[in-house]
């Protein structure tokens, strides 16, 4: 077995998340490299989808953006936006809107619009773009970011994108359909709501992390399940396939800059 | 009808002080030279809409022309915040901007209403989303057969939409290929529009269904090449990752800021563009 | 998830007695092979969903297959009447034809909302129209920020879409290109969809922005080359104008009329439909 | 000046109705052969434009549906049926959507429902199409109809299409901003609605053609205008052009039928 950062177990982890039949909306950052690792790896025919309306799209290279050029030439279509938003996301064909956060509370909620308060902010993040009906329309929603106190808040400053809300079945009584938030998958372990609560309690820890770890890390109280298993590392494959990838991606990046 | 007319002349004849503008563009296609032309004509006051305000957004607010935005994603792709918006909001750094924030899908809607002509978008959305409470403009509607209660928001119809495209003929006919975004529901929503392009050819010859606007849905056709930089143009030129990894530096300190756009904007011209991305072109 | 199978174990796999069906397509790529096969197979008590029925919907309405039509224009394009329609509408023969009228404007938006997975379209339309007074299933939206009372229909939600298409590759993604209609639409409102093709290839190779449907929309891909005649393919075969002049004296009589479904429908296989376009061939 | 027949009269007055800058929106039969001789004549740059999504069309013969592949082969553009409705025609482009009819009131309503009863119609006719929302939205609307007893009624049997209803400001009572039908082209004469009643009034008579033709042709009692003019016959040019289109539309549908 070879050595690997936190990070890597975190993309690879969450790459097992995907199959290959899943269509996939994918958000920008950690989930990108993940939903690409699994179309190289045990995935090579699932559907990935961004949302500047390119479908069944296969990079070379991660994109920088939502709608590097990059994606277009690999796509299946281009389909304009508006229709990207109605028949695509809202018409139900997302099996996986895979996101990420900025804060994250402990029911999938997430907050990418404010640090503080929304009329006088601390911090003016940049808002929900997609998100909001991501996490509603998709069939299921998979979340992946780094633990950090900041990030792993008690309370949300605000609610972006619903997740399960305030847990059980407060989905439903919103009238929505889909199942939320499955799973998050972190630079330290994987969480999934519990069946009944929905709180998301911790189902796997990576390789050589303690619940301490888990706990610093979080601003609220941990629960771990009744099984708490041991991500299986990164194969040699897998992580070959990424750091490729990155290493491609790095090269590109830096050559258009050069 | 369309006419063709440098691009200076065109900003002048249509934008006015305290109007409403879309850029628009989805990280494809950005129509930087237009916004780097309202900058140097210094027309404030405006109401900016956009779904992804990134750097030109940036640049205007910074330069103190915005008195408004409406958005759903404001950010540098890839790279991190708006540094110029963030000290708009945070500390009304030049001006104050009074903001109205919505979702991609409450806003790719409402550009689908206005190029419907409609006076507002209905769509499922913003179920347990918080904005619904802080934007009065996000309303509902019952669904009169089924009793479902679904998002409404009123179109968007801005006064001028600037777009950038790869062709145009001679006619003034946009062709538009690649990511097109919400460009062509921007022009048909919008009182005015004014495109800049490419090239200019006798002939689109284009696929049937290519995205084209023809030539009684756009004002003004200005021949700007490279127009886009450091934004792309499928089959033209490629994204210039550098430059938007450089704005995150230039745009963290207010007086660099400044001199940035006076160096790259205010004593500028549109011709700069074609200089610009004389290295990242591509092989059609 | 698509699946290559014959036409016949298509249609018997996902059309049922009692159903609802479109089988979409505006005047260009009619799918005249697969109605063909559900007449063959005898599947009635349909109901018949689609915008403009022409030839097939006549030929199912005669062969008493179809309880209820949801339409917006009834005719055989350029020609005059339907006949067989008319004989199941003013007399009942051969059994009574339930209607449900709408306009093009209502239909096309019923299906986008289909596809846009809402539960009705809000448009503006029937202004003064009498169909408002007689189909219940038009009802009003008031626009929750100006007031506009604006119609409402319910969305459309085929249990299977048909429709005919130039391409698939071997995964099944579908390539449509020339006057599209509302197939997309029809197809991704519909809980099955069957596409019968004129070839599988290899690789589309198409435009980026073409009209194509990834292949988890679909269910079915049936090869069958012509099998829109006598409708065209763009870039395949041009339309056989003389036949639908031809149908206006074929369907004028019932005698006729079963006499030449017999021979060209029920006795015949999809197979023929390639040699009935060998001669309207196009060079592409 | 040559002889001409009135379905030449006809078609060639309906097409000097339409100018350069013209967005129609074309019905098929009648208006098709108008719109395009227009096009060919003094209005080159003319934009037609038909419902199945064809647009800057500019076929060399007439279509015989609306869906012919010679209207794709020459637009400018073809765009999907609910873009056409939604962004074209409800969106406001349409400066003149040109229509036929099968029956026709003196306030230009237009019925292609039924004849009869609609639950139990005498004749079940084809239905509205896209005529409902062209005589809406279209900024005005121009007819073209030959005129007879069965087609020129006092009442029509079903209100289709709506033109200036009871007359008067029924339009703007509806809450519509759009003209309703300006123009009335027939083979016997042009007719204007009065700007008051809405009334159809007949402003000019073909060549030929007597005040009594045009009463024995009409179901109500036909209005002239103070001043009714002599039609200016067919010029040798516009009946070349008409002729040369339709021999070109002949042959090549004969051609495909051999």
């Amino acid at each position: 077995m070879t050595d690997f950062t936190a990070d890597e177990m975190m993309t690879i982890a969450a790459a097992r998340a995907l199959s290959n039949d899943d269509v996939c909306f994918v958000g920008i950052g950690a989930p990108s490299a993940a939903c690409n690792v699994a179309r190289l790896t045990h995935a090579p025919d699932i559907t990935l989808i961004y949302e500047s309306g390119t479908i069944g799209t296969a990079p070379d290279v991660l994109p920088l953006s939502i709608g590097d050029g990059e994606l277009c030439d690999t796509a299946v279509t281009t389909v304009p936006v508006p229709e990207m938003f109605r028949y695509w996301l809202q018409g139900g064909w997302i099996t996986v809107g895979f996101l990420g956060a900025a804060q994250l509370d402990r029911f999938g909620n997430i907050n990418t619009t404010v640090v503080g308060d929304y009329a006088h902010p601390k911090v003016r993040l940049p808002g929900g773009g997609g998100a909001p009906e991501i996490a509603a329309s998709s069939r299921e929603v998979f979340i992946t970011m780094k633990q950090s106190r900041r990030g792993f808040v008690e309370k949300i400053d605000f609610f972006t994108s619903f997740g399960h809300g305030e847990g059980g079945d407060h989905r439903q009584r919103l009238g929505m359909t889909t199942k939320g938030p499955t799973l998050l998958i972190t630079d330290l372990g994987v969480w999934k709501p519990d069946p009944e609560s929905k709180e998301f309690t911790v189902t796997s820890l990576h390789p050589g992390v303690t619940r301490a770890q888990m706990q610093e890390t979080v601003g609220w109280t941990v629960r771990f399940s009744a099984e708490v298993e041991e991500t299986e590392p990164p194969g040699t494959e897998e992580l070959a396939v990424l750091r490729d990838l990155k290493e491609r991606t790095a090269r590109a990046h830096q050559g258009e800059a050069a | 009808m369309a006419r063709h007319m440098p691009l200076a002349e065109a900003v002048g004849t249509f934008l006015k002080p305290g109007g409403t503008a879309a850029f628009e563009g989805f990280t494809h296609l950005i129509p930087h030279a237009a916004a780097h032309e309202v900058i140097r004509q210094d027309i404030g006051d405006l109401t900016l809409v956009r779904m992804t305000p990134d750097l030109i957004y940036d640049q205007m607010i910074g330069m103190g022309l915005a008195k408004k935005l409406v958005f759903s994603y404001a950010g540098n792709p890839g790279v991190g915040l708006l540094r110029r918006l963030r000290d708009a909001v945070e500390n009304g750094w030049p001006r104050p901007l009074e903001i109205e924030e919505h979702s991609h899908a409450a806003m790719a809607n409402a550009y689908e209403a206005g190029a419907a002509g409609l006076p507002c978008a209905m769509f499922r959305g913003y179920l347990g989303a918080q904005l619904a409470e802080v934007n009065p403009n996000i309303r509902h509607i019952v669904c009169p057969f089924t009793g479902e209660k679904l998002a409404a928001v009123p179109a968007i119809r801005p006064d001028v939409t600037f777009i950038h495209a790869q062709k145009a003929d001679r006619k003034g006919n946009v062709l538009i290929e690649g990511i097109v975004g919400v460009q062509k529901e921007a022009v048909l929503a919008a009182e005015n529009a004014i495109v800049t392009v490419e090239e200019v050819v006798d002939d689109l010859d284009a696929h049937p269904n290519a995205c084209i606007l023809p030539h009684w849905t756009v004002d003004a056709v200005c021949t700007v090449p490279g127009g886009a930089h450091p934004s792309y143009a499928h089959g033209h030129y490629a994204r210039d990752n550098a430059d938007y990894l450089a704005w995150d530096r230039i745009a963290a300190d207010r007086d660099t800021f400044r001199a940035w756009m006076t160096d790259n904007v205010l004593d500028a011209q549109p011709g700069v563009f074609a200089e610009r991305v004389a290295d990242l072109e591509v092989v059609a």
